[in-house]
């Protein structure tokens, strides 16, 4: 029951500080403490409310299974997004594997 | 032992309460929800698909007879080329195995009564006709012209077809593989028979289980990946056209996150049928089990590390194509494991040439040269030249066709006896076997020079100098549809005129043959106890497996 | 016999990197080869030596053997990883065309080729080019995406709508070979096909003399920079709203956030249909979008021009 | 009932809900949470292309997404998190008096309070940001009129409506559905289904509803909160 409340305050005081610091100058890191703390809310929600914290493994390599998975996706798409403008030259080519000529 | 199990109570077979005899009536199936009724629900729907898919794929290989186009106009053989792809990717080959001999096997195999949710299960079937409906009413509103791949902004903006349709039918067919998928993943989690562990499963559950993964992890990807297109095309507005920045490289990627680890949705359970059928018909534990075990597992999770190679040529950054071009090859190295094992239980085996194993040996063949003509494709610089040709085209078809195919036609054989109760006759089964292995290898054999030549796929007139190579392939295409089409009356034939099959007709090992044929609604009168491992063919008689 | 002997096995070879390609393509033909017929002899030589002789015969069990796992999973890795040094360095080599290629250009649209030479001759479905000269052509696409095929010279790419992309090529024999649509593109994708004419350079030039009607791409290319007002902004001498773009070309620009980015066709084509995506120096962003005003062919004249500019001095004001 | 009796003699004394298949309670209840459990690893991936989707389209247009952002109203947002937040806690609050033997009436309660906070999100998310979002003008597909002063970011400014509209439509579709289930658990709930024993429809429910939750913690800050919202950014 104490642990329901306090999780619960600790998600209203998470959103609260979350929508401050939205107003706060911290240039490209408003983003990065905005994403820290709804992962830190994420978690608080699977771990009590979600009971995963008195479950066995199994449904923990779900979750982590579930999450893994949508960071390959991220990942990849991501890694092809941002560097397809990169021409390789054969000069960089040459350092990382320099036996291709 | 298992060669000598007479029926239990000596009953005769005719007389006895199966799943089949319990109860009549259209009601009785359509509410049905044993998992063993479901699985034929489920065998009922493909077979009419995929004889939706062979029309339009024989409409195509007439068409191809004549370089300028024999039969119909490029508009609607676009349709056509795209029914076939759309119906035999996601309304036959997704749920083959899965859906029909999963669902029927599965909880046989591990000693359950039924799957975990049997309602779920049958709420899958209807949602899978739901989408086949919607799929058939595109074909019949004026069909679907963007090949099964539904390329952004090509199917989003300047397609004129049903589109929308054909999409949603996608969308909701998956929502049937995700919860046949569930479903599978808990069974085989929480439903095993006491003693049945993780090494003594079947090499056909550990594929399903396996299968059943990319279900869960892949599907939605692309359920919200035609969620977004279909959005686009009604509301004019979206995300991946180019004109405000869309990128629609992004419609690829997330369509291929789903649809490349779909390609072994449809390899892997038939590499888990293969595994029971060479097992049972060279009476032999299959050789590094655990290898091919994990080999399922690493298979399923490389598979979603791979989707690039589709777009070598797209665009793609360099970088990226490297990435994927590695691990591409990684996943050749698993399928590798399993050929050489396979192979290597045939040793010193006692090996009969009854039907299924033919057509488990074919599979063998063909999928190992569709796997190797694999390697043309993650090598980046042949790539280049094979993307988008007819080599393509050969190459998925061996793996889908002569491996899918073969081990789908294999196992429904194999299972016959269990699943109707009846026998096949065996000389018109071996026969059938061989005229499509024939059939199939004079169909798409010529297509990988086709490819080498430059022939691009989905041409509906093409260069008459491939004329020649594309006349052999249509003729072994009419070769290919006669062998499928033995099978589907000699089957139909045994229903009725069939000898009894008795429990274990083939003196295999496995759960599903210590049980009457066609099994009790329950399965099992007692629960079962597994006390050894899975195709203990020469092991010492271990009492209490079966009561 | 006659049909079998007109049966073709092997595309022609016309480009400097096909035989590269092509001796990779038969080291993999070996090796499938090599499997296929160890996997198949091997099946055909056990079913025959242990068949089944009599209907009760339950063989011993072979029991599991590691060292030849561990073989089966090394080996086909090894071969793997020389496929793919082997694809992957000439796939590398190919992706960067040589600094003195001749550019042309390639707009993709339903259904037809449209090619343009710089020096003014358009062509639809045909591409002249002279032999032994490296050629990069920059391709962009009106509709959807198409995909630029030329099987004898065993290049390939997609043709995106948005974006430009580029092979080079360097053909290597005369002759008349296939151009093909790779990519499925609509109702007449089948027929989005060509020729590609390989001519020695003096029958080139002739032919580039009696093509050439009307004016360089550049000329055009200035023309629409007047007629699109671009050049009220960006005057020469450095002194207007926006950036001269005199000696523009080619070089490393700086962006407003820091980074730099180097002044190629994509940059230039992307500040012409999406300014505010790449903002130049401490120019204010008032640069109106000329997307729907420009089509691709007078987009890729403005570059030209541009380009035309990079040999001038350069006096730019910020 | 006939296949039932197969078994019956073993397993006599099943509590009401069991279903055949299963040997004991303990594994049905084990079955039914891992489905759901597995069932949200589907919905997080389902999620996730849309999330994946916005990640790469924010990382090339940030300017104009800057510009959508900016046109959401925070306080509405910030609102219906703390909403959502509240009906996850009565969410656990009527699992945890199923499973403390507390009276039918104050499960109910419980779930009724959930299901007015979820149509409250539901309400104020249509009432003062669609509705307002539509006489604004900013609904792309439906109505949409780009500002003179978003110049030649017009487009991506639509395409970050586009991603608004989708991931809340999303989400508000799949709080109607969790309604739905809120209502059939309050009338198993009245008949008597529930008891400290069995109650695996209240939790794997519960679960759902957390997911939800879930999914909107993320969708605030991503589609509200980018790129700041101090004065100049």
């Amino acid at each position: 029951m104490s642990t329901y409340v306090g999780v619960f305050l600790a998600l209203l005081v998470g959103t609260a500080l979350t929508t401050w610091v939205a107003y706060i100058d911290l240039g490209a890191f408003n983003t990065v403490v905005a994403l820290v703390i709804a992962f830190i809310k994420m978690t608080l929600v699977i771990l009590f409310f979600m009971h995963v914290k008195y479950n066995k493994g199994l449904t923990r390599i779900v979750i982590v299974a579930a999450f893994f998975w949508l960071g390959i996706m991220m990942t990849f798409m991501l890694a092809d997004e941002l560097s397809r403008n990169w021409t390789p030259t054969v000069s960089t080519w040459n350092t990382i594997l320099p036996f291709l000529r | 032992m298992s060669t000598a199990i007479s029926p239990p109570h000596d009953v005769p077979a005719e007389t006895r309460t199966n799943y089949l005899n319990a109860s009549y009536g259209i009601r009785s199936w359509l509410l049905t929800v044993d998992h063993k009724r479901i699985g034929i629900l489920y065998l009922i729907s493909i077979t009419f698909m995929f004889m939706i898919g062979g029309f339009a794929a024989s409409l195509m290989r007439i068409h191809l007879l004549e370089p300028q186009g024999a039969l119909v106009q490029p508009e609607t053989y676009n349709r056509l080329f795209s029914i076939h792809g759309i119906v035999m990717v996601f309304f036959f080959l997704v749920p083959s195995i899965p859906a029909t001999l999963g669902n029927f096997l599965i909880p046989i195999m591990i000693g359950a009564r039924d799957v975990a949710f049997p309602k779920l299960n049958l709420l899958s079937w209807y949602i899978f006709i739901t989408g086949s409906c919607f799929v058939l009413f595109a074909i019949v509103s004026g069909g679907v012209d963007t090949g099964w791949t539904f390329y952004a902004p090509y199917s989003s903006t300047f397609s004129h077809t049903s589109v929308v349709a054909a999409a949603l039918g996608i969308f909701i067919a998956g929502f049937s593989s995700i919860l046949t998928g569930l479903n599978f993943v808990v069974t085989i989690h929480k439903m095993r028979a006491p003693g049945m562990t993780w090494f003594r499963l079947p090499l056909f559950i550990w594929a399903m289980y396996a299968t059943s993964l990319i279900f869960i992890l892949g599907t939605p990807v692309i359920a919200i990946t035609l969620f977004l297109l279909g959005l686009e095309r009604i509301l004019h507005v979206g995300i991946f056209d180019p004109a405000i920045g869309g990128d629609p490289l992004l419609f690829q990627h997330l369509f291929w996150f789903y649809s490349h680890p779909a390609v072994y949705i449809m390899i892997l359970p038939g590499m888990g049928v293969v595994s029971e059928l060479i097992a049972a018909f060279s009476r032999k534990r299959i050789f590094g089990y655990a290898f091919v075990a994990f080999s399922s597992l690493s298979i399923a999770v490389i598979s979603f590390l791979v989707w690039g190679h589709h777009m070598f040529v797209t665009g793609q950054s360099v970088y990226a194509g490297l990435i994927f071009s590695v691990l591409s090859f990684l996943v050749a190295i698993p399928s590798a494991v399993k050929v050489f094992n396979w192979t290597a239980t045939l040793y010193k085996g006692s090996i009969s040439y009854q039907a299924p194993m033919l057509y488990a040996l074919g599979f063998i063949g063909l999928f190992t040269m569709g796997g190797l003509t694999g390697l043309f494709l993650a090598a980046l610089a042949t790539d280049v030249h094979l993307n988008g040709t007819y080599f393509i085209v050969a190459h998925f078809h061996y793996v889908m066709v002569g491996g899918a195919v073969m081990a789908y036609l294999g196992g429904i054989h194999y299972w016959w006896p269990k699943i109707t109760g009846r026998m096949y006759p065996d000389l018109w089964a071996r026969i059938a076997a061989t005229i499509v292995f024939v059939g199939f290898n004079l169909t798409f054999f010529p297509q990988f020079v086709l490819g080498y030549l430059g022939m691009p796929r989905r041409y509906a007139v093409y260069p008459a100098e491939f004329q020649v190579l594309n006349v052999m392939s249509s003729a072994g295409a009419s070769i290919l549809a006669i062998g499928y089409g033995i099978p589907l009356i000699y089957l139909i034939w045994s229903l009725k005129y069939g000898a009894p099959a008795g429990p274990n007709p083939w003196g295999a090992k496995g759960l599903e043959w210590t049980i009457p044929s066609p099994p009790p609604t329950e399965n099992f009168e007692e629960m079962p106890i597994v006390t050894e491992q899975a195709y203990n063919y020469a092991g010492t008689e271990e009492e209490g497996h079966h009561g | 016999m006659a049909a079998l002997t007109a049966i073709p096995l092997k595309p022609e070879a016309a480009s400097s990197i096909a035989e590269g390609v092509d001796q990779l393509h038969y080291f993999l033909t070996a090796i499938t080869l090599f499997f296929t017929v160890v996997i198949f002899a091997a099946i055909f030589f056990l079913m025959l030596k242990y068949r089944r002789r009599s209907p009760d015969e339950v063989p011993a069990e072979t029991g599991e053997h590691l060292l030849l796992e561990i073989t089966w999973t090394v080996i086909p890795s090894l071969i793997c990883v020389v496929i793919f040094v082997w694809a992957s360095s000439l796939y590398v080599q190919n992706a960067r065309p040589p600094a003195a290629s001749t550019e042309m250009f390639v707009i993709g649209k339903q259904w037809m080729w449209h090619i343009q030479h710089p020096e003014g001759p358009r062509e639809i479905d045909e591409l002249h080019v002279p032999v032994g000269v490296p050629i990069k052509l920059t391709m962009t696409s009106q509709d959807v995406i198409h995909d630029f095929y030329i099987p004898a010279f065993r290049v390939k790419k997609d043709v995106l709508p948005g974006r430009y992309s580029s092979i080079w090529f360097q053909a290597t024999q005369t002759g008349t070979y296939h151009l093909y649509c790779a990519q499925y593109c609509g109702a007449q994708h089948s027929m989005m096909i060509g020729w590609v004419y390989v001519m020695t350079p003096s029958d080139y030039a002739a032919w580039l003399a009696a093509a050439s009607t009307n004016e360089s791409m550049a000329a055009q290319g200035e023309r629409l920079f007047t007629q699109l007002g671009c050049s009220t902004c960006h005057v020469s001498d450095g002194s207007g709203r926006g950036p001269t773009l005199a000696g523009l070309y080619g070089k490393q620009e700086k962006l407003r956030d820091g980074s730099s980015r180097l002044v190629d066709d994509s940059l230039i084509r992307e500040a012409i249909v999406n300014p505010n995506s790449v903002p130049v120096g401490n120019y204010p962003p008032i640069m109106p979008t000329f997307k729907g005003q420009v089509d691709e062919e007078q987009v890729l004249q403005l570059i030209a021009y541009i380009k035309s500019l990079a040999s001038q001095e350069r006096t730019n004001g910020k | 009932m006939g296949d039932m009796a197969a078994h019956g003699a073993v397993h006599d004394a099943h509590p009401p809900g069991f279903a055949h298949q299963f040997e004991d309670v303990q594994q049905q209840r084990d079955a039914g949470r891992l489905g759901m459990w597995v069932f949200l690893a589907t919905e997080i991936l389902f999620f996730g292309g849309m999330f994946t989707s916005y990640t790469i389209y924010r990382q090339l247009h940030l300017s104009a997404f800057v510009t959508g952002s900016h046109l959401l109203v925070v306080k509405f947002g910030a609102i219906n998190t703390a909403v959502l937040i509240c009906s996850s806690l009565t969410m656990a609050m009527a699992i945890r008096s199923a499973q403390t033997a507390k009276s039918k009436g104050t499960i109910i309660f419980w779930l009724i309070l959930t299901m007015a906070l979820g149509a409250a999100f539901v309400g104020l998310k249509l009432r003062f940001e669609w509705y307002r979002d539509y006489l604004e003008a900013i609904v792309p597909g439906i109505n949409f009129v780009p500002h003179a002063k978003w110049g030649a970011d017009a487009g991506q400014v639509q395409m970050f409506m586009c991603f608004y509209f989708f991931m809340t439509g999303l989400h508000a579709l799949h709080m109607v559905v969790g309604l739905g289930i809120l209502s059939v658990l309050v009338w198993m709930t009245a008949k008597g289904r529930f008891s400290p024993e069995y109650n695996a429809p209240l939790e794997i429910s519960g679960l759902y509803w957390h997911f939800v939750d879930i999914v909107w913690i993320f969708l605030f800050p991503l589609l509200y909160l980018i790129g700041g919202r101090y004065p100049g950014s």
